[in-house]
This record gives structure tokens, C-alpha cells and sequence, in this order.
């Protein structure tokens, strides 16, 4: 059934493909194609000790598949974590197609023909067990993701992605070979390693691989100017769901390959691995500039790409100190991050899809022009600023909690104000889009773009009262590292320091929300409009137009402030090693004479060299 | 240079205090001299109205820091729809003072974009400032009558 | 609680926390730092100065209002919520006071909004100013400070002295007068 | 099974420790006018201004409104604070504040301050908007001092649960006695003062420079739900020092003196959150007001400072 499953992908990318004249068709196909990664998930249920209803038991498809190539053996096997984030995936892939299919008015089956091949991509990375098969998929989602980025047709976009894309690849390839070298196999059960340095180096080097994906400082710079030049279910799509894989990887190779003993034996700080130690750092360094950057942008899909950058960095923080706590946490981060930023990328599709307009400073007044769109963002807002109203706090909380138990004295203060930063740029969105002064008259998003958003919202609530079933979640995967789910009832979560009741939370605010709603009651009002503000007893009908929509360089005082920080940007960083890299190629190009002569004199002198090295070995 | 010598024909009225009687066309090239003279700071514009003589009278004032001295540029032009040139390329602030006077007195100034509506908005009738408005008459013909609120 | 009852908790409660903007036109805002500060200390009645009308429960005009001044005047009225009080300040909100024979200032407030307490005075003092407030608690306390209620029971008559006021149009005003003969 | 009487009785205690929280709120609210009064020499309003104010607002004939999300800013700002409030050990008496911690309290004062910021952006007042982006970057400035010290304080009582730590300080061992934590006290009264948003933290509210900011448009009820809100808030912040630092006012054991240790406790609870509230009030009474940045470097540079002294402290005296 696996290879059924890719057959129809790979069919389903030809026929959208070629139905690129009718976009409409092209996207229901397209969509009924994307369905089929979720009804694979729910099959494989049993992974995670969730048995089926009986009317989903005919969904049967086998968990593992091989075949024999030959160096080495393709596997692709389900595993908890694996399918926890195929649950991510590929619960969000079909929402976002179905967004598209009233987003894209023409030429759009290349769009979905690339969106079904970084989904097969992703499908086979998730099932991955060996590094063949891994890399094999890896590079079939990162050129897909490409083909997605020259869509947008931004130069600087389509160059960045593509240095950074080969970036990542080679050293998650020279990683690899560095571990074929050291065990001589490619499947991930079959590796026994040892606490030797090449390992070190090999883990180091494929995890900054995955940082590339994730978007970790320095390795982020390509993502600001992808997810603000591409199309918006894309960018969806690669913010929610792709940016995840990167932190799969990390989690594969850190606990699934490598694993918590093997880490801590290269040194340990007060009983966290010393490598987790400055994965944490690193993320809470992103957390914190992501968060800083995003508040001093005005384009919203870039507002979002920062946002999303220091978002992910609590990921990092929580795989870096890898407790069962944290690890619970970042899992939980990394579901959050899924929905709430997929929400708020396909919101800020949809205002572009009724204004045109991205930029914070242009917008305005659209909360009561597009209530549902509104609500939608203001709870995925809520989710992203930890707000105890929705799941999104539940995971920062157990990440908070992780960074006290392993009294994490200077990391978690970062994240604590990483997290009040993200009131500031949230705030931003919320003011310059959705509220103050209405200057757009539109309507209300389309029927097809609203539910997606709204489904994509669920989780948010769902999880909120129960952030049990999500540890339960867990709880096989963490076996696999022989760790053992937290301790939790459906509603509550303890830790060694404290607990959190979510029911409580629920109704002590329903409670106090009727109490004040009997306050709001006990007087009538009147509704009035937006003209009729007190602007010092200026009347504003008496002027021609003037604006009282004050979102132009909101957070200029901060900027003030943090702007010389933050001047010499990580591109700056890069291009000073581009520069000197340049130096050192231009050297090597004097080696590529054009003349054939030269390049025979080279063949013999390698060849030389390799025999003479096999003979004195 | 002080304006005693850079214009012969000005009269001192006090120390300090120097008066200069010119022709309109002059008062642009004036004016630039001063200001290239260490006048520069542009005290005010203001108009006189001569209802007998049939002129409006134009007072440029301009203050040295160097010399601590007030140095006025008086023109006279005619009551009669006579125009003036705007000054506001040497000093951007006259724009303001031109508008006020344009309210008030009616006179027109040639280079002004912005000799809209200062502080009367809507205002129908003649300059007020002008000496031949009769204001107590127009006092009681308008604010007076406007009725009370009549309670029943 | 019946109804009676309930509104006169309310005129009490209105009376002892007057919230007031004070609306700096002329020469009367002099007046207002003394008896703010520790000399007449109005706080002392529950009185204190807001920033907007949406907040406020009592509106100053302390001084002459000219005819531009008048519209932003009206415009803060017509925010405040009700129940909603006006003092006039000093001579000019009474008759033009100094002004009044000036082209461009309005000679009688009450015209075209209802002014609840007068201050005579050229400018008044603080202890005048203090005691206006007192006479205002008195007129609350009796039912009697009923501006707002006049102000929306005699709408068309308030609406149309602005409006003429806002015109300079001496035409206008005769028209009305024609009209009410009629 | 559930035992209905007992959730009945919690859910009334509940109700009438909210009610106490408001009125005390506004208790404050006279206390404080009444003090700064007398610094200035004046005698001042009564002591139950507080009271008739908020009484007067909800009793205006006429309010207005910007539509349904500004009414918003109305119930969520009300609901936020009596939420926060709940989960706050208070004299000793943990209501909820066992069904959660430091973080949630932290978090749960967001949504008050949130909901209104979403009623001030939806009245469409430039004036709105300036005030709340003032907020928000006070916020951002007092936080980072604050959270350090909280911070240090978790990993010193190996907790993040108010409750606990308020038990850890039970027979008088105050946090305030230990050396560090007189530092980190202060460093922490500092931060409080931008959270009470008293001067020179008052930037967002600056009546005079931006019309009482995000309230420029907020009247008759909805005026009176955000005084509420801002005085409660009062008691909420207070008590939250006065939990971290002062053991939460205990002196007595219940165990030991049954009932009348409760209103000892309550007694001397209510002395000191005056007590702190009075010496932001003196602050307030005799200083001018800060613009933002200047704010955001005292706060950043001097303040965080001294917090990173007391972490390094904490990082050096702690041994896993």
C-alpha cells in the first residue's frame, strides 16, 4: 500500500500538471490526492496504542516496506515519531490545498503538482529508517520546495534558498558519510556507535543540516525572504509543516540514532548533555532575535517569517535540553507551531486574496469587514502569544518548567522575554490589519478559504482542555528513548515543580467572563462610528481625509533601541564568509585552465597520489 | 554689514531700531541682503491700513542676533486689488503670516500656494480687518439676532 | 429598588464624582491650576480634571469661544455621555464680555449649547469657581442641572444656532425669523 | 465522584474573595488619591472615592460603543483580573493557586491587558493605538528585570508554584531576609512600579500627552469595567510581591490557631500590600514621568543588571 501510495502521488502530480488551464479541477484532485497521507496515518494509529473505531477498519495499509538497491536496502517503516509528525503533516497539507483552490484563479496545476511532490517528499522522509532512503526524499522535498520558490519569481528569494538548500544537503550528506564511514551500514537500528569524535562531528554537522530547514540563527536567513516572496498556501505549508521536518531530523538523529547516554558521554553541565546545552542556547538566541526582528517589520508575511523563526527556536530550546518534560514540550511547541502559524499565513493569504495588500501600514479596520477571518488569527494570536485561553501555553509552559528543573538560570529569562516580545509584534498584526480605522470596503473571505482556517483552529481548543491526550501522545515516543511520558491525567499535567490544571483555568474564566458580562449587561449602549472619536474636539468631517491609523513605524521608540543591535544582520555575517570564500575560489579557479593537457596532468597526479596512498597505508 | 550700511536711505528711528521705505519689487532683493547680513532670524509680517491715503501698508521685521538690531521694510501698495509677490523662498515661515494677512485684509500675494481659509472658515463677507467693515453693525445684525432656545 | 430611588443614587453619585474637561479657550484656564492645587483643592469634592469628554461629566468653557473654537466645542459636547453638565466661565461665555464687539466670537453660549451654571466675572476667582461647583451639587441634588435633557428636547433649535453661527450669513439669519413669525 | 456541597462552598468562597479583591481594589483607589493629596499638601477626596466613582460610571444613562470587539476590552479586562486574582495564594489561602503556577499567573495577567488592548485598537483613536504600544513596551521594560528575579527565586525554592513558596516561607523565613533577595526585592519594587503603571512609569496613560492613551475612548460602563480592572490590578500585583517576598503575609499557622489565624494573616496581608502600594505611591507623588526609551534603558541597563548580579549569584550558590 506504501507503494500504491506514492504511485497515486506521483500520478496525481502528473494529472494536476497537466491540467494547469483549469485551476479549479486541478485543486479538488489535487486535494482528494492530499487526503490519502492522513487516511495512512489513521491506519497506523495502533503505533501510537490508539485502536480504530470499527467503521475505520477497513483502512489497512502495511507499516513497513523494503527494497533492495544496491548499495544498501530502502526502508520505510512507520515510526511513533514518525507518525506523530506525519499527524501534523499531513492533517495540514489538505487544508491548505483546499485553501488554494479558491486562492489561485490561473495557472495553478504546477503549483499543486509541486505542493503533492514536497508532501511525497516529506511522506517518505517521515518513514525513513535508513539514510539512503532519507537522503533520497530529503532532496525530492528540497527540489520540489524549489520549483514552489521560482514561483514567486523573487531573484533574491529563489538564490538564497537555493545556497542554503545546498548548504543544508551537503552536510547532511557529508554527516552521513561520515557515519557510513564509521558503522558501514545505512539503516538507523543497525548502528552501533561509540562516544568517538567523529561521530561528534558527524551529529554536529547533520544536525546544522536540519538547522538550515528549521530556520536556527545564523542558518535562517534564507527564510524572511521565502516565505515573503512566495505564494501564500506555500508558505503555509513550508512555516507550518516542511519547517518541522528539520527539527524531525535533529530529533531522529540526537535521541532516535545517537541517543540521550551516547550524547551525555561527550560532557555533560549539570546533567544536561553539553551538545543539547548549546542547541539551547542557540535556540534561545533565535527566539529571542526572531522575536526582536519580527517586531520591526512592516511587511506582514515578513512580520510572520521572523515570528516563526523565534517560534521555532523554543523547538530548539526543548530538543537541546531533552528531558522527558522538554522533549514533551518542543513536541507540543512544534504541534502549536503547525496550526497556529498555518492559520495566520492563510489569514494573511486571505486579507491579500480581498485588499492586495501585505504591508501592516496599508491595511486596516478589516475585523469588522471579515469577523471569521478575524476570529480565526485572533485565536491562532492567542495560541502564538501562550495566552492560557488556548493549547498554545500548555507547550511553552512545559518548556518553561523543563528550563527550571535543569535550572537553566540565564536561558530561560531569554525565553520568558521572547515571549513578551510576542505580544509586541502580535499586537502589531492585530492594529495594523484587523482593527482601528476600516479603510477597506470587502467582503468576508470566501466559504473555501474560512473553513480550513477554522479547522486548522480546532486543535488549538482541543488541546487546550486536554493537553493529556497529547502527552499520551508521547508517551511511545518517548519509550523509544527509554523515557517515560510525564506524569498526567486528560486535564492536568504535573511536573516535579508544580501542576497545571487546565479545567480549572477553563472555568474559573468562564466563571469570571459571566460575571462580567452581567457588569457589561446592566447598561445599554449605543454603537457608534469610527469618525466619531475624540481627536482634541478636531471634527474629521471637516477635513477632507485624515488618517487615525497610527501603524506607521508603530514600534518606532524600539526600533530606536534595538535597531544598532541588530544592524549587521546574520546576512551580513554570511557575506563576509562568502567574501572570503570567494578569495579562495578565485584561487581555485586558476586550477580550471580550459586547457586538456593541464586536466590529463591532474587525472595522473591524483591518480598518483591515491596509489601511492593505498601502497603506504 | 550693518543695514545703516548696506542701505544708505534707511532712517534710525531709535538705536536699534531701523526703518527702511522701499518699493515692492525691492523688498525680495532687500530682504535677501539682509538675510546673506546676519539678519536672519523673520520677525513678522504685518499689514496697516491706510483707508485715506487708499494703501495698505506691508512691514517685513527682521532681527539681527549679531547686531541686537530690528530692521523694518515698509511698502505701500494699493488698497485697490493690488497684488504683492510672495517671499516665502527666503523664508519659509511668511507662508503662515501671508495667509493671515490675505484673511484679514484681502490682499493677494502671487507665488503663495496655501492662502487658504486661516481662522474664519467659511467667511462670506468683507476682510474684517479692513477699516471699512463696520463690525459693531455686523455684531448686531448677525450674533444678536440668532434666537434663544425657546423652552415651551 | 424602584425607580425613584435608583436615580436618585445615581444624582448622588454623579454629584459627588464629577469628572470635568476643561475646554482652554480664553483666559479663565489661568484660574484652573489654583483651584485644582493645594490651594482650593477641588479634589476634595471628588472633582478631577480628564483628558477626554468620553470620561468626563462636566464641561468648563472658560473663556470666549470664536466661531471656529465654537465647532470643536459643540463636536466635545456631543461626546460626553449623560448626564452631562456645562459651567460658562467669566463674562465672555455670558454676553462676549471684552469681545463684544469682535467680529468672530460668539456673545452667548447658552445659544447653542445649555449651559447649567454661569460664572460672572472678568476673569472669575478661584473662590467664585469653587462656589459654582457647590451651586452645581445643589442643582443636581434638586433635580434641577437638567442641560442634557434640554440639550436633547430642544435638539433643532440648538442645531440650527450652530449652524447659523457656523455660516456668517446675516441672509440666514432672517430667514429664521421669518419663519417663526410664520 | 464529585462532592457537590464542597464545590458549592468553593465556588461561593470564590465569588466572595473576588468581591473582597474588587473592593479592596477600590478601597486603594481612594487611599491612594487621599495620600498623594496630603504629599501635596491638599486634603484631598474621601476615602470611598473609589467606590462612588466606579458606581458613577456604571450609572451614566448613556455609553457608547465601537462595535463588538471593543466591548470586548470591557469583559475580558474584568474576567482577566478576577481570573489572575484566583489563582493568587492570598493571606496563606490558596484557591486555585495550587491548580497552577508562576508562569500561569504571569501569562493570565496577558489576557486583561490583551482584551483591552483589543478594545483600544478597535475604537480607532490614534491616540488608543500610541498609548498601547506604550504599554506593551513598559511591559517588555519592567518584565526583563522581573522575570530574573522570579526566576532566581524558583530555582533557590526548587518550585514554580506561588503556594509552595509562600509554604517555604512559613515561620517568618521571608525571602526578603535572605541577602540576595533584599536585592532582588528591590530590583523587583522597581519593575512593580512599572506594573502598577505609576510614575515615571505612567508613559502609557500620560493624560497629557496622549489623552489618557488607551482609554480616550472608553466611557460610562466600559470605563468603569477598565477601573476595576486597574484596581484590582493594584491589589493583584501587590499581592504577588507581597507573596514572593513577604511569605504572603503569614505569620500564624493554621494548623496551630485555627481561625484566628486567618484573620491575622488576612490582617497583616491587607498592612502589607499597602505597604508596598504606598512606596510606589511616594515614588509616584515626587517624580516626573520618563519618556519610553528612557524607560526601556533604565530598566534594561540598570535594573537587568542588577538582576543578572542576583542570577550569577544563584548560578554560583546552587549545585544541582
Amino acid at each position: 500500500m506504501i507503494t500504491l501510495t506514492i504511485a497515486i502521488f506521483l500520478m496525481g502530480v502528473i494529472v494536476v500538471g497537466l491540467l494547469n488551464k483549469y485551476p479549479k479541477t486541478a485543486g479538488i484532485i489535487a486535494f482528494f490526492v492530499s487526503l490519502i497521507p492522513f487516511f495512512a496515518l489513521l491506519s497506523w494509529s495502533s503505533v501510537m496504542n490508539i485502536t480504530l473505531p470499527s467503521y475505520l477498519q477497513f483502512l489497512n495499509f502495511e507499516t513497513s516496506w523494503q527494497y533492495n538497491l544496491g548499495p544498501g536496502t530502502l526502508i520505510l517503516q512507520i515510526t511513533p515519531l514518525g507518525w506523530f509528525f506525519l499527524l501534523l503533516l499531513s492533517s495540514l497539507f489538505p487544508m491548505v490545498i483546499l485553501f488554494s483552490i479558491s486562492y489561485f484563479r490561473s495557472n495553478a496545476g504546477g503549483f499543486y503538482a509541486a505542493m503533492l511532490l514536497t508532501m511525497l517528499g516529506s511522506f517518505g522522509i517521515l518513514l525513513a529508517q535508513d539514510m539512503l532512503t532519507f537522503y533520497i526524499f530529503w532532496e525530492i522535498m528540497s527540489w520540489s520546495i524549489l520549483a514552489l520558490v521560482i514561483r514567486g519569481g523573487d531573484r533574491k528569494a529563489i538564490v538564497s534558498y537555493l545556497s542554503f538548500g545546498a548548504l543544508s544537503a551537503m552536510l547532511i550528506l557529508f554527516g552521513f558519510m561520515l557515519l557510513y564511514f564509521k558503522t558501514g551500514t545505512f539503516v538507523f537500528a543497525e548502528m552501533h556507535l561509540d562516544a568517538s569524535n567523529l561521530v561528534l562531528a558527524a551529529i554536529t554537522l547533520i544536525v546544522s543540516g536540519f538547522a538550515v530547514k528549521g530556520a536556527l540563527m545564523p542558518m535562517h536567513v534564507w527564510a524572511p525572504h521565502v516565505y515573503s516572496k512566495s505564494e501564500e498556501p506555500f508558505v503555509a505549508f513550508l512555516s507550518g509543516g516542511l519547517s518541522k521536518l528539520g527539527y524531525f531530523g535533529i530529533m531522529l538523529f540526537m535521541y532516535g540514532v545517537v541517543g540521550f547516554s551516547l550524547l551525555s558521554s561527550w560532557g555533560t553541565f549539570r546533567g544536561v548533555p553539553l551538545f543539547g546545552y548549546s542547541l539551547a542556547v542557540v535556540g534561545a538566541f533565535t527566539a529571542f532575535a526572531g522575536t526582536v526582528l519580527a517586531v520591526m517589520q512592516d511587511d506582514l508575511r515578513k512580520l510572520l517569517a521572523y515570528s516563526s523563526i523565534g517560534q521555532l527556536g523554543y523547538i530548539a530550546i526543548g530538543l537541546g535540553i531533552g528531558t522527558p518534560l522538554a522533549l514533551t514540550g518542543a513536541l507540543f511547541q512544534a504541534l502549536n507551531h503547525t496550526f497556529f502559524k498555518a492559520v495566520l499565513f492563510l489569514a494573511a493569504g486571505a486579507v491579500y486574496y480581498r485588499t492586495g495588500k501585505y504591508k501592516i501600514s496599508e491595511l486596516g479596520g478589516l475585523g469588522y469587514k471579515m469577523p471569521f477571518t478575524f476570529l480565526a488569527s485572533l485565536f491562532a494570536i492567542f495560541a502564538l502569544a501562550a495566552i492560557p485561553i488556548t493549547s498554545g501555553f500548555a507547550a511553552k509552559w512545559l518548556l518553561y518548567e523543563a528550563a527550571i528543573e535543569k535550572k537553566f538560570l540565564f536561558v530561560t529569562p531569554i525565553m520568558l522575554i521572547a515571549g513578551v516580545g510576542a505580544f509586541l509584534y502580535v499586537y502589531k498584526i492585530l492594529y495594523g490589519v484587523f482593527l482601528g480605522e476600516p479603510r477597506y470596503n470587502v467582503k468576508e473571505a470566501p466559504l473555501s478559504q474560512l473553513v480550513p482556517m477554522w479547522i486548522l483552529v480546532l486543535p488549538l481548543i482541543i488541546f487546550l482542555i486536554f493537553p493529556g491526550w497529547f502527552v499520551d501522545l508521547t508517551a511511545p515516543i518517548l519509550q523509544g528513548y527509554e523515557m517515560t511520558a510525564i506524569p498526567h491525567t486528560p486535564y492536568t499535567i504535573n511536573t516535579s515543580l508544580a501542576k497545571y490544571n487546565t479545567l480549572a483555568v477553563i472555568f474559573a474564566f468562564i466563571g469570571t467572563l459571566i460575571f462580567a458580562f452581567i457588569l457589561y449587561l446592566s447598561k445599554p449602549q449605543e454603537k457608534v462610528d469610527h469618525m466619531d472619536n475624540y481627536l482634541a474636539g478636531e471634527p474629521p468631517e471637516l477635513y477632507d481625509y485624515i488618517s487615525m491609523h497610527a501603524s506607521s513605524k508603530y514600534y518606532e521608540p524600539f526600533e530606536e533601541v534595538f535597531y544598532p543591535y541588530f544592524k549587521r544582520g546574520a546576512e551580513r555575517m554570511w557575506e563576509i564568509i562568502l567574501a572570503a570564500g570567494e578569495v579562495f575560489g578565485s584561487g581555485a579557479r586558476k586550477i580550471y585552465t580550459g586547457i586538456v593537457g593541464d586536466y590529463s596532468i591532474y587525472i595522473l597526479l591524483f591518480f598518483l597520489i591515491m596509489v601511492g596512498w593505498w601502497l603506504l597505508w | 554689514m550693518m543695514a545703516k550700511e548696506l542701505f544708505p536711505e534707511a532712517q534710525e528711528i531709535r538705536k536699534g531700531r531701523i526703518r527702511i521705505e522701499t518699493q515692492k519689487d525691492k523688498v525680495g532683493e532687500i530682504i535677501k541682503k539682509l538675510k546673506d547680513n546676519s539678519y536672519e532670524h523673520f520677525v513678522m509680517l504685518s499689514c496697516v491700513d491706510w483707508i485715506k491715503e487708499g494703501k495698505f501698508e506691508l512691514v517685513y521685521q527682521m532681527w539681527s542676533y549679531q547686531y541686537k538690531e530690528h530692521v523694518m521694510i515698509s511698502i505701500k501698495i494699493n488698497r485697490d486689488g493690488e497684488s504683492m509677490l510672495s517671499m516665502r523662498h527666503l523664508f519659509p515661515q511668511i507662508e503662515t503670516y501671508e495667509r493671515e494677512i490675505h484673511e484679514m485684509f484681502g490682499v493677494n500675494f502671487i507665488g503663495n500656494p496655501n492662502l487658504k481659509e486661516f481662522i474664519l472658515e467659511g467667511w462670506p463677507h468683507m476682510p474684517p480687518m479692513r477699516k471699512d467693515f463696520d463690525t459693531e453693525k455686523f455684531v448686531k445684525d448677525f450674533y444678536y439676532k440668532i434666537p434663544e432656545v425657546k423652552e415651551e | 429598588m424602584n425607580h425613584e430611588n435608583w436615580s436618585k443614587l445615581a444624582r448622588i453619585m454623579s454629584k459627588r464624582s464629577l469628572w470635568m474637561i476643561h475646554f482652554c479657550t480664553g483666559c479663565g484656564a489661568m484660574e484652573m491650576p489654583p483651584v485644582m492645587t493645594s490651594r482650593y483643592d477641588m479634589e476634595r469634592f471628588g472633582m478631577h480634571a480628564m483628558a477626554t469628554p468620553r470620561q468626563a461629566d462636566v464641561f468648563l468653557v472658560t473663556g470666549y469661544l470664536a466661531v471656529k473654537t465654537l465647532k470643536r466645542v459643540v463636536q466635545v459636547y456631543e461626546q460626553m455621555r449623560d448626564p452631562k453638565y456645562v459651567i460658562g466661565f467669566g463674562s465672555c461665555t455670558i454676553n462676549g464680555g471684552m469681545y463684544w464687539d469682535s467680529y468672530n466670537t460668539i456673545k452667548d453660549l447658552s445659544k447653542y449649547i445649555p449651559v447649567d451654571v454661569y460664572i460672572a466675572g472678568c476673569m472669575p476667582r478661584p473662590e467664585a469657581i469653587m462656589d459654582s461647583f457647590l451651586k452645581l451639587f445643589d442643582m443636581i441634588d434638586k433635580g434641577e442641572a437638567i442641560g442634557w435633557q434640554k440639550y436633547h428636547k430642544y435638539y433643532d433649535q440648538y442645531k440650527r444656532n450652530q449652524r447659523m453661527a457656523f455660516s456668517y450669513r446675516l441672509d440666514e439669519v432672517k430667514d429664521i425669523k421669518e419663519d417663526d413669525k410664520e | 465522584m464529585v462532592n457537590y456541597i464542597d464545590l458549592t462552598i468553593q465556588i461561593l468562597v470564590a465569588i466572595g474573595v473576588t468581591a473582597l479583591g474588587f473592593a479592596i481594589g477600590m478601597l486603594f483607589n481612594g487611599i491612594a488619591r487621599k495620600i498623594t493629596a496630603r504629599i501635596q499638601n491638599r486634603v484631598g477626596p474621601p476615602i470611598y472615592q473609589g467606590y462612588i466613582d466606579v458606581l458613577k460610571l456604571f450609572t451614566k444613562k448613556t455609553n457608547i460603543s465601537h462595535g463588538w470587539i471593543f466591548d470586548l476590552a470591557a469583559l475580558f479586562s474584568v474576567a482577566g483580573i478576577a481570573l489572575a486574582f484566583l489563582f493568587l495564594p492570598v493571606a496563606g489561602v490558596s484557591l486555585l493557586s495550587g491548580e497552577g503556577d508562576l508562569f500561569l499567573i504571569l501569562y493570565l495577567l496577558a489576557i486583561p491587558a490583551l482584551g483591552f488592548a483589543l478594545g483600544a485598537g478597535a475604537s480607532g483613536n490614534p491616540n488608543a493605538a500610541v498609548g498601547i504600544m506604550r504599554a506593551l513596551m513598559t511591559m517588555l521594560a519592567y518584565e526583563l528585570p522581573l522575570v530574573m528575579v522570579i526566576i532566581a527565586m524558583m530555582v533557590y525554592y526548587d518550585t514554580t508554584s506561588l503556594a509552595v513558596i509562600v509554604q517555604k516561607q512559613a515561620n517568618m523565613h521571608w525571602a526578603i531576609f535572605i541577602p540576595v533577595f533584599f536585592i532582588g526585592a528591590l530590583v523587583a519594587d522597581m519593575a512593580l512600579q512599572g506594573m502598577l503603571m505609576e510614575k515615571p512609569f505612567d508613559i502609557p496613560i500620560a493624560p497629557h500627552e496622549i489623552a489618557t492613551g488607551p482609554m480616550v475612548e472608553f466611557g460610562g460602563k466600559h470605563l468603569g469595567a477598565l477601573m476595576l480592572y486597574k484596581m484590582m490590578g493594584i491589589v493583584v500585583e501587590t499581592t504577588l510581591f507581597v507573596d514572593l517576598f513577604l511569605g504572603g503575609g503569614v505569620i500564624l499557622s493554621v494548623s496551630q490557631f485555627g481561625w484566628l489565624a486567618y484573620v491575622v494573616n488576612f490582617i497583616v496581608w491587607f498592612l502589607l500590600i499597602l505597604f508596598v502600594f504606598f512606596i510606589a505611591l511616594l515614588i509616584n507623588a515626587v517624580f516626573p514621568r520618563f519618556r519610553i526609551e528612557q524607560a526601556l534603558k533604565f530598566y534594561w541597563k540598570y535594573d537587568a543588571l542588577v538582576g543578572l548580579l542576583i542570577l550569577i549569584w544563584i548560578f554560583v550558590g546552587v549545585t544541582p
